[in-house]
């Protein structure tokens, strides 16, 4: 059982390579958890950084990797048989609730904490998923649940945002006097997520998001994460409604390695190492 | 609540937030207020602008953590926005400082000091890059020259924070009052000390060696404390290790005045400052105690083999 | 059994009694040898005869202990029985000798380098009353002048045995090393540290301080080793909360040629020693190492973010 | 509940003074126990000794204390209410049986670990108890077994040794054809001790007695208790013959406070502060 002290080193146990981007590794050991957790991963010598679990079963877990920067790409290189340091896992989770009517909403590689998450829900959810093109799409294989695919040059599914088909199902729900969303959960860049919540707002409907911030720690002591008066990797990363409303910083601000409190555009563009 | 005067200020009980932990921005140091801590720091503020260590920083070792952050910082003038949304708080704000010369000290003091801090602690524990990188706070001279020369440029009460690395931690806080250091806070992380991954082969952290904090040093830091006590007479802000109110009480026998925490966030959350307040009165009352009655109560002379004091003392 | 060469003498394995650990007889050392302990040491054998400090002396703090024992001796001229006991031994022995001043150590160490024992051990973590009673291994002048000194009356190999408490005790190594020391032994405890009873309202210990050991030092144990091995090449006699064979993996890779233990024998008793070696030998055979491979493995280079080395490390 | 680790400040519940130099404190605190089992008792700012239960119940334990030194006799002048601190229990303990031909010979205040001993043992065995006059006769009413009294002076009970009425009780019973004793448990005295066991081995009983060494961790560690190589406060107190035979310095070496190994009769005379 791996803990949340020092990292565990652990073997790749197998590797499955999505797309050229997106690349999912797997390890054979048994790890507490809820969707929506993050662990830290080490590559000694490089760095450690939070990924949250896609994949989990009593003996096996996955984290799925979008390779951008340094870290990422390394972390997409491994290969069965290399070894990494895991620590976690970390955070609160997504609140996981019966309803049938539930809607969830990725953007890109926001798809990996909210896999697990599927899952467990209601199969008749609401599912959209948003991507630059068909490439980016995580997972085509993996859920009984009927998804909505939304991409940016229309080469899958429809061309536009993820927020116009939550919006439109939202509006027919109300057309047709069918329940409204009881919760939608989201996951992906900080100004989608960001969309998604002002939308639900409008609305009534309560959300659940699960924000990024730069991390050390991840048990809520170094302060490096905080985001307003929120402490990321352990209030968070998942927030709900009413404590966006409470966090100016959302799809705002942001710190730095430096603790320097930087627009979110700006964060969003620092590469960090 | 209790309503202390500390060094003029008034505190609404004993119990201060650790630098560097948490103190990043000012709402989430007004819901430490607010999860009842008396007084908050700032995570230490450098001279310029600075990123820290690599990760991994910060690990739990489960008896405590080690860390090495590396000091970042988003530079002393790069953090209008904090200051102006501390301006208007309702709850005393300690900003801690540190610099590689006693120039950057002198100069990130005076400049915090316009911002309306309630006190200033320097933190004294970072290498002196004019004396080869030694820390400032294991060297008298050091030591004395900062506080010194910091002293003079800032309107609010300074502390000094000393490491448990000072060969004799009683003399550099003696030296630090002489300079005109108005508290003492001890102690910064001890050791250092390093955590190999047999496996990886490596250190855990990626600047391999990092100091500890939280329960396996509380013996440090009492000690260090009741040193301190001994050798001045200004007030000690005690800290290292304490997660209970046990742990509190016993701070407050080796001599302090205020009683800190930081790993403690790790181990009980934030609401620790509630917890450990509740333990700190409840002991008390159990014991019909003030908080005076025991401030520095471990160096009262007690009955030995050729004294003629009471045998034994009775358990109130 | 492994048979090691260690300074040109055989040791059935690299397993090390810690001094001041049960080693206050011939027979004890002999059973703790048969418990799997390759090399057993001496308590602290001193100038004159000592009663050492009154109780509390040593007590139990859970992840590790405190204690004052107050270096209790016989005196080095008491002690006729034991060196008889010990002369038709069949097995190594290490004997911890200290003195408060270079000559004390000169007095003693001549006198029992003439009972024979394979190996002295100076024990420099005492307080050097030629100087204000500061440690002799927190000084490099002292350090050096005693293992001088030492060096020339002795006719078997010279171990230095070093104090965390130095400001940089890589320096306090090579000048001991320079000074004609054969091997390093660190660390003795950790600390100093206080424990105070809030009840009694006094520190636990009737010394009040007292150094710390077990769990809670092996940080600070493994980066003392670690930095001894950057600074010397002799070989180091690694020791500080080792508990379990993965400790002693931790020890090798910091720089350990040897690995010594103290408080384990709290935790895990005597039988330590064999379940130590079992467990060491055990990771070794699972991961296709031997010994040599592992010690000072932390130092090698590790692929960094800027290297060509290899991304990863297979686990073997 | 009261461990092995730091002391623990309990108040004295109770106090009985037996006699001029017998007197037991009672503490209203549960602890772990076996019988010959000891904890260390702290006065701060004088001093820490072992000191055996001689009392316990799942709710309240006893120390019985023989005032002869400074540390004792501070010891015994405690008041309830007085507060000591107290860690343990440390030791093994004896090693209880359920035959009914066993033996219990205690020496004076050897008497306090063997009280709970008695009071689990089979009710028939046969008990000695001897003291230097009758007032040195510690719980003269406290055992439902018959108890067999001897004193120096002839005060009480028969005048002699122990040894003699064990002695006696052993011919006896190989007179008459009754079954040998299957175990013989003693202390007090070293000497006395030794005579028990010297007894014991002609005879082919197996016994065992608990030493007393000068202690000062209490858990194995310090070595300040070793007598050959045995680890007294831990490996012991208790001993039985197998052990005793291989212990050269029984009832006759032991280590001052300073290491020093000196003949019992010179350790036993030391007044040790
Ligand atoms: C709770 C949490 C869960 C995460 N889960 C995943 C996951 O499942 N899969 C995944 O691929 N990544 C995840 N991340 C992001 C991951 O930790 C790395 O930040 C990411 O892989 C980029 O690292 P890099 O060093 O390769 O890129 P860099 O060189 O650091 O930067 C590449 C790009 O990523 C941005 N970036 C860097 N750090 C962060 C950060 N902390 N948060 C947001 N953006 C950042 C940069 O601004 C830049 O645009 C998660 C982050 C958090 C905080
Ligand atoms: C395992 C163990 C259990 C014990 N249980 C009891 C008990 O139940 N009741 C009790 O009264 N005492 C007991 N003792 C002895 C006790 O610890 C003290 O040694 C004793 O009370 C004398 O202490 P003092 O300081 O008053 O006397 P001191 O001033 O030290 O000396 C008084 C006399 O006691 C002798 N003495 C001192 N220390 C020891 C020692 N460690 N062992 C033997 N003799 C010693 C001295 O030689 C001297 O003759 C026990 C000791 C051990 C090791
Ligand atoms: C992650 C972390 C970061 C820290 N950063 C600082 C800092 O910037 N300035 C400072 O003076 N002390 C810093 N410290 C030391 C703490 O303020 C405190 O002195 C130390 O942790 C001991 O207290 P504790 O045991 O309650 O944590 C840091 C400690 C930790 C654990
Ligand atoms: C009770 C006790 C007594 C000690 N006495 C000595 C001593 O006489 N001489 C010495 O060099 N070290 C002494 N030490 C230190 C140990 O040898 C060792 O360096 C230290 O305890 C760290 O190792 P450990 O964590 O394995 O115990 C003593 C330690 C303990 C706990
Ligand atoms: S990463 Fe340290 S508090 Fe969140
Ligand atoms: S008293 Fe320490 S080993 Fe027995």
């Amino acid at each position: 059982m791996i803990v949340d002290q020092k990292p565990v080193m652990l073997t790749v146990a197998e590797k499955t390579v999505h797309t050229a981007v997106y690349t999912t590794l797997f390890f054979d050991f048994a790890i507490d958890f809820r969707p929506g957790q993050f662990v830290m991963v080490w590559l000694p010598g490089i760095d450690e950084k939070p990924y949250s679990l896609s994949y989990h079963s009593p003996t096996r877990f996955g984290i799925t990797i979008e390779a951008k920067g340094l870290f990422s790409r390394r972390a997409a290189d491994l290969s069965p048989g290399d070894s990494v340091g895991i620590r976690g896992p970390f955070g609160n989770g997504f609140d996981i609730i019966s309803s049938p009517h539930t809607a969830v909403v990725a953007g890109g590689c926001g798809m990996a904490p909210l896999a697990p998450l599927v899952e467990r829900l209601h199969p008749d959810l609401f599912f959209v998923h948003g991507a630059r093109t068909h490439e980016f799409i995580l997972f085509p294989d993996r859920f009984a649940a009927n998804r909505h695919i939304t991409t940016d040059d229309g080469s899958l599914g429809h061309q536009g945002m993820v927020t116009d088909l939550l919006a439109a199902e939202i509006r027919r729900r109300a057309d047709q006097g069918a329940p409204p969303f009881d919760r939608v959960y989201a996951c992906g860049p900080e100004v989608m997520m960001h969309a998604v919540f002002t939308l639900c707002d409008v609305h009534g409907i309560p959300c659940q998001v699960s924000l990024e911030r730069y991390m050390r720690c991840g048990f809520g002591v170094c302060g490096a994460c905080v985001c307003s008066d929120q402490v990321v990797c352990k209030d968070g990363p998942v927030f709900d409604s009413k404590q966006l409303k409470k966090m100016p910083d959302f799809n705002r601000t942001a710190l730095l390695k430096s603790g320097h409190a930087v627009p979110l555009s700006e964060y969003v563009a620092w590469r960090c190492l | 609540m209790d309503n202390i005067t500390f060094l003029g200020k008034q505190l609404k009980n004993p119990l201060v937030l650790a630098s560097g932990i948490l103190g990043n921005n000012a709402k989430i140091l007004e819901r430490v207020h607010k999860a009842g801590c008396g007084l908050v720091t700032l995570k230490s503020i450098g001279p310029a602008p600075r990123d820290g260590h690599r990760n991994p920083t910060v690990i739990d070792l489960g008896g405590g953590m080690i860390n090495a952050v590396g000091l970042p910082t988003p530079g002393y003038d790069h953090m209008d926005a904090e200051w102006q949304a501390l301006a208007d708080r309702d709850f005393p704000v300690n900003a801690s400082i540190y610099g590689g010369s006693v120039a950057e000290f002198v100069k990130v003091a005076q400049f915090v000091s316009d911002q309306g801090p309630d006190f200033i602690e320097i933190n004294i524990s970072c290498p002196n890059s004019d004396h080869h990188g030694m820390l400032f706070g294991v060297d008298e001279k050091a030591a004395f020259a900062v506080t010194n020369a910091v002293k003079k440029v800032i309107s609010v009460p300074l502390i000094a924070k000393l490491t448990p690395a000072a060969p004799d931690i009683g003399k550099i806080a003696k030296v630090c009052e002489d300079a005109g250091a108005d508290a003492i806070c001890a102690i910064n992380t001890a050791g250092p000390g390093m955590v190999i991954d047999i496996e990886a082969r490596t250190p855990v952290l990626a600047f391999k060696k990092g100091g500890l904090s939280g329960p396996m040093i509380k013996p440090v830091a009492v000690r260090c404390v009741y040193d301190i006590y001994r050798a001045v007479s200004i007030p000690i802000i005690g800290l290292g290790g304490v997660t209970t109110g046990e742990d509190a009480v016993e701070m407050f026998m080796a001599g302090a005045t205020l009683v800190g925490m930081g790993s403690a966030v790790r181990y009980r959350g934030m609401e620790v400052f509630h917890q450990v307040y509740r333990e700190l009165t409840d002991w008390l009352a159990a014991h019909h105690f003030t908080r005076d009655d025991i401030i520095g109560a471990a160096h009262d002379p007690i009955a030995g083999p050729d004294s003629t004091a009471k045998k034994s003392r009775k358990t109130p």
